[in-house]
């Protein structure tokens, strides 16, 4: 084992993907397995976890102090990374992906690996859909809207009704945290959470399993280290979709 | 190697189920992960460090792991007073809730919240890269003795842990002695820093920040050792105990029980893999081992 | 990585072959190690610690090599006077002679016996394992700046090197920068201690010794980059360099050259090691490397 | 790489080779190449280099403080070891040995191994040669005392006259270094000395290559590391013969 620092990298290219989210091109490549994240230093700022969306890109949604920093990166500018961490997807034979918003950025690499068989891809409107094309490329996409601007109109849930989710073997999911909450009662209803996994987002210090910040409950396991891919019977009966911790450890609801 | 006859312990006033707890900051912000640590065999366990007001730490990175170490500024992030309802579900185990302060009356505040709902408090008077808290304060005799004072006086067993940050840290020691402690724990990290060469600035948010893991663990032993020679409340032994013959080390030096954090990293079973190589029924007893190394 | 740009180094009133000089106490205690060392490409030496009387040393064992440091307590042995006739054949080499003493008087002695035959003069204030000695001296700022201008005031370049088993190491750069110093030499090893569980008591015949090596190197980058915010004199940084990417991280904590010692055990070629990695002619210059991460 | 910390060996029998000399039988058995020496730590009193005289022995003489203690110890008594260190002799085929009191220690594993053809053995008296038997079982011993008591009278070099050393691809040697001075001078004269080589005995603290306290003019080399054998040729224009330093790194005559 090494001193694990931050690896020093440059910006390459910056893709404008959405209005509010960012592919951003590294000139450094990553060994990864789906669904595993890097902690991203922009230095000045602070240190966030981002789920690698290729070997060497990641793609951000616009959210606050950091991301908005990130946002005024360009081409040469300097991050900091450190991982991959974490578990990643369990890979399967017959995989149903289910991406909201930003969610689709683990999820790419998991459809460009052969094993998504058909991937649902949800957004508030049609503006906001991540990686359209790229997915299409790879897998059978069917895509739902809040407001109907392309695809079924609603929740990606709606899609789920359409589809004969025994055909599949693994159900991976990565979204806003209610719509995941909605898919784990969905297939809890059909009785095959123990079939599906979930993406967590959580508040994370350390990226590597000490600090504790990123912890659930009643479990203990911690985001970072033991997830951030958990599967869905664990959750049942969890925080999951209820509520997350600050920076400070208060509770806060979702 | 040296092992230990299982048996009932009891250090600092607090009852423990053996001689292995988990150090503050390490999985300690919430019930359910130190219920965790508990029920994979740590014989007590140091929750955060709790202040008198919520705080969400130092910007990050906050941790980098090294090569033998671990360099942390967290920056003391803490719920504050809405722990004590955190932890009400841990009320009969054998928790110690480490508090912070900049002064005794802080000290005495956080301190109060928890009064007959703990095992035990930990003063956090060592931290060293948290403005006017730790071992801003830890460095300073006078200052430890009244913070330790403010805290004892309500009767609860108080610990004490130490900055090695400090010319003397007998001196220290002694202060929290006199304050009324019921034990000494050392030692909390020391100061340390390092920089991205790729990024020309130093690699934590903070800038400063701790050292801990093996790396520190001579420096550990030497101070607990120090603090053996002078002090006559136990000491527990903290800083880059990773295996079952560090315990034994640490307790020869002169510790009573031992805290562990940074060995969490490469195993979250820690607590239980240690316990399996340091108890056998034909061990010595921890008062052979206590201490031995000296005279 | 980030590299230097080769050209002539002058720091603390020394003129060095290039940035990188052997640790005192490393294969220092004759020319003919010392020559070999120079040979190997350092672009300096400092010898081992010349003191008043020649001094067998510690009992052993006098050092245990750790997975990650070396900690030892030499006692610091010496033959005193006969070690100007070794170092004869070296006169024109950049050899700096490392002192100590317990008093002004005896640093002033001792150095008087040097004056004119060699580049410089570094001052031990920071040993931790000799009674009477270094770090007994050095972690007094008063003390610390007395024994400097006993030494400083003959006008040989004399560089001071500090422990970092102080509370504040700025304020003893601070006292060696009035005293005349005209580099800080930071850090000596950390007071430290292992203890031989078989054997049930502490393992170097002097109980307490010093760490040195990778373990130290993040504290002694902390101790660099505090003493630069502090003081004007140039710093050379020591402790746990193994690579040219921490001679860089050093200088870009401020230091304007780095002593080696430890590594000497893993590679004693290191020297022409990390100047193979360090050097290219299209490098930084070295004004644009010290110091940057301040700031 | 682990800690390198002594370990901690129990003496399990004390054998006595000659008034002055005895052999420890450690509870320990150390992977070693002949010649390989080991820092022994008698606790109290001082740690000093021995050479291993089998995987599992340490041959002492008698010789100041820590050797006093330890002929004191007996079977139970603890040791600390660390080691073993240093390089060892170089394997021949056909090796000539020449031992000279305790010098005997590391030549005998090396005897064991089945390359010394010949051995030339001496001591001061008949009662003072060590491991005569334990030779004898293993190569051709030749015999020289001091005064005569056993084998030729003279030192161990009246014996090498005797014998076709070009008929040997090697020559270890290993004594006091007045007699080892003395077969480098023999040596020498023949125009064999790069087929030589000596185990020196040098002042250790360390043993690991880095406090200095071994080295030798003027090549600056380190006992304890680079050596502690070295060939003939590269000691001829050097201090071994002349001097050794002190604890303290002064010079005191051979
Ligand atoms: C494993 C993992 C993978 C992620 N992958 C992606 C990704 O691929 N793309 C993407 O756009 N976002 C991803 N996120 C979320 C991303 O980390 C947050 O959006 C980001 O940290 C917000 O930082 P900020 O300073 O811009 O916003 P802030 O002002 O800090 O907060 C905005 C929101 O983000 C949340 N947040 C802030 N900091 C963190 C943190 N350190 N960890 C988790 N949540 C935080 C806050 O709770 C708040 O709700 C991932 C999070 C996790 C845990
Ligand atoms: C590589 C090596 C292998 C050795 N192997 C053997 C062996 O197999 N059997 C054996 O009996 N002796 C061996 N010796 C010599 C042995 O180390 C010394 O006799 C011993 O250290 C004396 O210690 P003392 O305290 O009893 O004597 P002291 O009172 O210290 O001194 C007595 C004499 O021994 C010399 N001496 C003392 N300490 C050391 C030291 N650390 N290193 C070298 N010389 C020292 C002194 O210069 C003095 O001449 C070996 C030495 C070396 C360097
Ligand atoms: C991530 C992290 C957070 C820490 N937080 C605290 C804390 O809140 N309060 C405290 O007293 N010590 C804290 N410490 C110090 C540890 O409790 C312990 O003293 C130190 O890490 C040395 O022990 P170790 O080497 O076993 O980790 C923290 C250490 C780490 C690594
Ligand atoms: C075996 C040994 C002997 C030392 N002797 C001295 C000494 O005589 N004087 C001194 O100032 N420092 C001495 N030191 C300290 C080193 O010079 C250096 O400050 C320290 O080892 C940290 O650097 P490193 O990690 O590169 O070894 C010694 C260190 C070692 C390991
Ligand atoms: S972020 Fe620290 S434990 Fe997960
Ligand atoms: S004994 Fe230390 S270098 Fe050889």
């Amino acid at each position: 084992m090494v001193d694990q620092l931050p690896q020093t990298v440059s910006i390459l290219r910056v893709k404008k993907e959405t209005p509010l989210i960012r592919t951003y091109v590294m000139d450094r490549s990553f060994v990864f397995s789906p669904g595993q994240f890097v902690m991203v230093w922009i230095p000045g700022t602070d240190e966030i976890p981002m789920a690698l969306s290729s070997e060497k890109t990641i793609t951000v949604q616009k959210a606050g102090d950091a991301t908005n920093t990130l946002f005024s990166f360009g081409p040469g500018d300097k991050l900091g990374v450190r991982g991959p961490f974490g578990n990643g997807f369990t890979k399967g034979e017959k995989v149903l992906a289910i991406a909201g918003g930003v969610g689709a950025a683990p999820l790419l690499p998991l459809a460009r690996e052969d094993c998504v068989m058909t991937l649902l891809l949800g957004a508030r409107t049609e503006a906001e859909l991540l990686f359209v094309d790229q997915l299409d490329e790879c897998t059978d996409v069917l895509i739902a809207t809040d407001d109907g601007s392309l695809g079924v109109e609603g929740y990606v849930t709606a899609l789920m009704d359409e589809l004969n989710l025994g055909a599949y073997d693994r159900i991976s999911v990565c979204g806003p945290e209610m719509m995941m909450r909605a898919v784990l009662t969905r297939v809890e209803e059909k009785g095959i959470a123990h079939k599906t996994e979930f993406s967590l987002h959580r508040y994370m210090k350390c990226g590597v399993g000490i600090c504790g910040s990123c912890c659930i409950d009643p479990s203990g396991l911690r985001v970072c280290r033991d997830g951030p891919v958990f599967p869905g019977d664990l959750l049942l009966k969890s925080e999951f979709g209820h509520y997350m911790r600050d920076a400070s450890g208060r509770k806060k609801d979702i | 190697m040296v092992s230990i006859r299982p048996g009932p312990v009891t250090v600092g006033g607090v009852a423990l189920d053996n001689h292995l707890l988990l150090a503050a900051g390490i999985l300690g912000t919430t019930a359910s992960s130190l219920s965790r640590v508990l029920l994979s065999g740590a014989g007590g366990v140091v929750t955060k460090s709790i202040g008198p007001h919520p705080k969400d730490g130092h910007a990050g990175p906050c941790l980098v792991v090294l090569e033998k170490g671990i360099l942390n500024a967290m920056g003391l992030p803490n719920p504050s007073k809405e722990f004590v309802d955190e932890i009400t579900s841990l009320a009969k185990k054998p928790v110690i809730v480490s508090i912070f302060g900049s002064n005794p009356d802080e000290f005495a505040l956080v301190g109060s919240w928890f009064a007959g709902k703990v095992a035990g408090i930990e003063l956090n008077l060592s931290c060293p890269h948290a403005e006017g808290y730790g071992s801003a304060i830890g460095t300073d005799p006078a200052l430890v003795e009244a913070c330790t004072r403010a805290v004892s006086k309500s009767g609860i067993a108080t610990w004490v842990k130490l900055t090695p940050n400090v010319t003397d840290i007998t001196a220290i020691g002694k202060a929290a002695e006199r304050g009324g402690a019921r034990a000494i724990v050392a030692i909390n990290t020391i100061k340390a820093m390092r920089i991205s060469t790729g990024m020309k600035c130093p690699v934590l948010g903070n800038r400063y920040g701790g050292l801990s893991g093996s790396a520190v663990f001579p420096i550990a032993v030497r101070c607990v050792y120090e603090l053996y020679e002078t002090c006559k409340i136990p000491i527990i032994g903290c800083g880059g105990v990773a295996t079952a013959d560090n315990v034994v080390e640490m307790m020869m030096a002169g510790a009573s029980a031992v805290e562990i954090g940074s060995a969490v990293y490469h195993d979250v079973k820690v607590f239980e893999t240690i316990q399996a190589d340091l108890y056998r029924k034909d061990g010595l007893t921890p008062e052979e081992i206590i201490g031995c190394a000296h005279g």
